[in-house]
């Protein structure tokens, strides 16, 4: 789970890293009044938008602003916008930092080497993957001991070779925080990016002018499967971000993300269900998303899967992909027979049970006159084919 | 022959006692493996599978009592990784941990402390292992199997059921299967199982079922270029559909940054002289191709 | 540094162990007043002596009292009571426990093994040490990872090695518990003995009747190394148990234990300094005391040294043996001279410095007329003559 | 030869720029240790002892510039455990750790650690080890020294220096005389010390001086009985009049429910033919009359 840059930054001041004090506005006039609680710091303040996608500078999404009057008119230029399809509810509002010089610094988790990595830059501020991809030297790796953690000659080694000896203290503070915040919230990316040296003000309670090392922006990912024993995370879901169909298959525990194409997917267990989709594209159609109802799904969860893909006004046809394992096929059939006698729309829809029952499932499928497949390929072409007599139906 | 498990497997089934345990165990019990044990705390002492298994309170105990050398975790999320180590601390050899739901952030120490033991672990969130006519571990139907000499790695479930059933529907047969697991955490990884394979004599040719997400089907792939040189390997790689930063259902299916592509995969395993097939339908046609004819 | 149960108890509580409640009383009626807020649960109370050395049971320190007016009379007995020489100044107050059944369960340091263990034992409510001695094989001990620490399944069999199976939940939290005590406050030594089954009752909120698991004594030692990182801990030093010496050779950083001999030693090195006593008593003496005056003694540190050894009337030599490394022997010379200066009674004193700087110690010594020594044992023998001599002179 | 320390060791100083460092760092240049790197973070590139000594943020900086290959910590203790584990992870094979005052329950990960890293730790709490003519490390005074081929392990400091005067007084000389340390939890026992000697040929005799607490004497005494069967052994235990339950100095020398006393160390000792003088001043006598003519 993503969670806002203002969430990220209140577990990483949970954790006692220096981070800028800011403030969250969802209209111009809040913005306005942030920035006047601000604006003494630095003279300046910098209004970001809270969405969950990168880009936001590029895109117009982070403007600064030295009065009161400006930060309301950026805030309301900013607030609305939409930033890759998002749109802009919230912006953050932060003194502005004199910065010296930026730096890349993140706690992740490196699952080929199977423990927890730490890596920096010093060429901090812009995206880690263009570096990675253009100066792959200027990035320091460092793993934490899976069973003794990261220890704190680790944490000055990179601080050494960030070249922050100057700020030694700050940066191993740093360094073992990011850590900390990791294991703390059960995060796969900890990433503050830019770390920076900034002249005075940045910090609350700094002394004016002297250099400090402060976490500008912060973006955090959650362990989804790690929720559970995070009772708060819940509440840095945000909403405005979720679209209520991902709400709802959430509350079905089932894997659902939504795409551009026609042709609703609903497939049990996750490699089939990307294999289904690509299927789907090498059949000539487009997958309307990726579903997956998981092992031993019941009626109830197969109806739910079934409002979910047609929610999507767009979806022209339904493949039904379910291989039998745990899964029980004659299950399935029913919960098929069932959600489409509660369905709103009529989609054509192909089904294709092997495995468990499967036998059984095909005699109440072909009962209720659904149209069936063998092989998953006869399956995609069937329902592109159906698809696209459907969508010339619509055009005729 | 065959990898992982076959008739000397001695099986403790953690958590047999359990809605899935008793389910797939009897599934296990039924195909033939030697399902010796159960481990569930607080029921020790109790017969289950109709009185056909012990069960333990500890894993020490059902090694001592039974000599089981393999486990398999049915245990749910919270209290799997303690279960993994249970076994290796009890002398276990072969863990096979079904657990899904597991967080990634518990198997980095439960990782370490495996191989620290020299001890081996499947998964976790895997459907297990299948040696075709000799013994099955975990949550594979059993159906869709027939006794042979190609290698199966996969880190799907159904996918690989798919594949497999394409196989034995085509009269392609098995020495073992085996389902590596989705999550970013696992324990054995593509090569650790081609190594494996490698040293089977039985295993003859090789199908590598990859999806997005990590690095680690190129990682298998550098290596078979130069060990398995003259077998026949066959690969297909699901996701070349998925859109960059969603995970696609399993916690480790996702691309980031640009890396972890289907792309990225495919050309790895093609330059290393894997076919790779656009659809599972096709993977034994590809074995043919590639000159199996077992 | 041992502490008293009641703190040892709040330690347990504070990990979320269940501990019956108590009070700590200081005088009859407080002990009154507490058992009439406790009498309720059980219909009696416990009164234990609050003192730091065992053998409080045996030697009376521990008895129940069924109403208000027997408890005050119990305190009344135990308060003043004098235990192994330590006069009790408070007793603990506590529901008395409906016992089916008593183990033990301590989580340890191990140091032949490096690692933490947990011991446990079904012969509960007596001293282990005699457990080890008649049935050794009654103890259970498991180590845990020095790197992943206690796992659960070691916290559950020893569970069922105790044969706490019925109580399996409550045993592993305390298990896990003892351990976790022991890590978050550096103890050395986490005990529970004994860790009971009872009736209702016990503890707080049970519901009446119900058999449960409960820790109804506990003896925690911390490690004197770690107080530096647990600020709160020195407040749990006992100031009714500390000598006046003891809490004066702290302030200086001297390694001080008081024994009942006439020979003072001053020595710099705590394996030198019983050997020094080791001397002494081969010798024909009693040593009064082990003094580790440290690594690089100067002056002030020797003087206190000085004050602390002659604080006792009973002393009657006083042997000084430094083997100079760190330590430089004229320093020590000077602040010999000074301390003599300085000192309110004159006893003999013989004199003994090797080592660095010996022979600047040996002529500021001869300067000032002190009694000095070339061999160990030599010195030895000329303190316990002058000792003897001292004695043979008081009484003439 | 000598055990842990000879011609070949190059040395890095944690904590050089110290004012411990920086004086024992200064005694083991003019004794002729090959004092090669100071280890100070945030001095890296500073030269120390009078510029004789280059100073490095990190151990492994110094190993690379360098080729050190044994450290010396004289950092504090709240950083102690940390240094110890900088030096393993940089490659450094033998760690002295001087540094008194650690948290014994820092030191169980990191005894670990050093184990699990093949590496070999002497202290922490200890004064450090001397081949006379070869190399000193850490804060044993020079003077004492002698050449020759006793083998010295002591868990002491002055004890050590009194024991090791009284023999060089006497004429003995030593292979290596090496303080253990007095903290509960320690790198290298007795008997790991007592197996290096073995395996080294110049040292003819062993001198062993303990103390009470603990069982690591008792171990030593069972394993020298067996192994060092023709060698001539003497021993001297301190704390015979130490009374039960108080810690005397060092954090471990404690007698707790009637174990670690010095009777039952010294019964152990004579029981494995160890000679137990009742003064450091006896053992040079113990030696010849144990067949030493060294």
């Amino acid at each position: 789970m993503k969670i806002q840059e203002a969430d990220a930054k209140r577990l990483l001041l949970a954790e006692g890293l220096p981070v800028p004090a800011w403030e969250v506005a969802r209209s111009p006039a809040e913005a306005r009044a942030a920035a006047s609680r601000l604006l003494h710091e630095t003279g300046q303040v910098v209004i970001k938008a809270q969405v969950l996608v990168g880009g936001r500078g590029k895109a117009g999404g982070v403007k600064l602003a030295s009065s009161d009057d400006e930060a309301e008119h950026v805030a309301d230029a900013i607030l609305g916008m939409q930033i890759k399809g998002i749109t802009v509810r919230k912006v953050l509002v932060a003194a502005a930092a004199d910065i010296v010089k930026e730096y890349y610094l993140a706690a992740v988790l490196d699952r080929g080497a199977r423990r927890i990595l730490l890596m920096g830059s010093a060429e901090g501020g812009v995206e880690i993957e263009q570096v990675a991809a253009e100066k792959p030297e200027a990035i320091v790796r460092i793993h934490a001991d899976p069973l003794l953690g990261l220890q704190d000659w680790q944490a000055r080694e990179m601080a050494f070779r960030l070249g922050l000896g100057r700020h030694l203290k700050a940066a191993v503070a740093i360094g073992k925080g990011l850590v900390r915040t990791m294991l703390v919230n059960d995060a796969d990316l900890v990433e503050i990016n830019p770390l920076a040296v900034v002249r005075g003000g940045g910090a609350p309670g700094a002394p004016g002018g002297e250099e400090q090392l402060v976490c500008l922006d912060a973006k955090i990912t959650l362990d989804d499967s790690a929720l559970f024993r995070h009772p708060t995370h819940e509440a840095m879901r945000d909403p405005d971000e979720e679209a209520p169909a991902d709400a709802e298959a959430r509350r079905h525990d089932i894997s659902f993300i939504h795409l551009d194409g026609t042709i609703g997917c609903m497939v049990n267990g996750a490699g089939l269900a990307m294999t289904t989709m690509d299927l789907v594209k090498r059949a000539g159609g487009e997958p309307a998303n990726f579903l997956d109802i998981g092992g031993g799904a019941k009626a109830d969860r197969v109806a739910a899967a079934m409002r979910l893909i047609l929610a999507e006004p767009r979806v022209e046809a339904i493949l039904v992909n379910i291989f039998g394992g745990i899964t029980r096929g004659d299950e399935v059939a029913m919960g098929l027979i069932e959600a489409r006698r509660q369905q709103s729309r009529d989609v054509p829809m192909v089904v294709r049970i092997v495995g468990t029952n499967a036998e059984e499932a095909a005699s109440l499928l072909e009962q209720a006159h659904f149209e069936t497949a063998t092989t998953l390929d006869e399956a995609a072409r069937k329902a592109v084919a159906a698809a696209a007599s459907q969508s010339a139906g619509g055009a005729a | 022959m065959s990898i992982l498990i076959d008739r000397q497997t001695r099986l403790v089934v953690h958590g047999l006692t359990g809605r899935e345990g008793s389910f797939h165990g009897g599934a296990m019990l039924d195909y033939g493996t030697n399902v010796v044990a159960g481990m569930t705390p607080g029921k020790g002492g109790q017969a289950a599978l109709d009185g056909r298994v012990p069960v333990f309170d500890t894993v020490s105990d059902a090694v001592r009592e039974t000599g089981a050398n393999t486990s398999c975790i049915f245990v749910p999320a919270g209290g799997a990784p303690d279960s993994i180590l249970e076994a290796v601390a009890a002398g276990i050899g072969t863990i096979f941990c079904i657990t899904e739901g597991i967080p990634a952030l518990d198997m980095v120490p439960v990782a370490a402390a495996v191989e620290r033991a020299g001890a081996r672990l499947i998964g976790p969130n895997c459907p297990g292992a299948t040696s075709p006519g000799r013994a099955k571990v975990g949550i594979i139907p059993a159906s869709i199997h027939r006794e042979g000499s190609v290698g199966v790695v996969s880190r799907s479930g159904t996918l690989t059921y798919e594949a497999v059933q394409a196989m034995t529907d085509a009269g392609i047969g098995q020495s073992t299967c085996v389902g590596i697991g989705g999550d970013p955490i696992i324990g054995s990884t593509f090569l650790d199982v081609l190594r494996l394979f490698e040293a089977d004599p039985e295993t003859e040719a090789i199908v590598l079922i990859g999806e997005i997400g990590g690095a680690a089907e190129e990682e298998a792939a550098a290596w078979a270029a130069e060990h398995l040189a003259d077998v026949p390997k066959v690969a297909f790689i699901a996701g070349r559909t998925a859109p960059e930063g969603k995970r696609m259902g399993h916690a480790g299916a996702i691309i980031s940054g640009g890396s972890g592509t289907a792309a990225s995969k495919v050309a790895a395993l093609e330059a290393a002289g894997f076919r790779v097939a656009g659809s599972p339908t096709e993977l034994p046609q590809l074995l043919r191709d590639a000159g199996y004819r077992g």
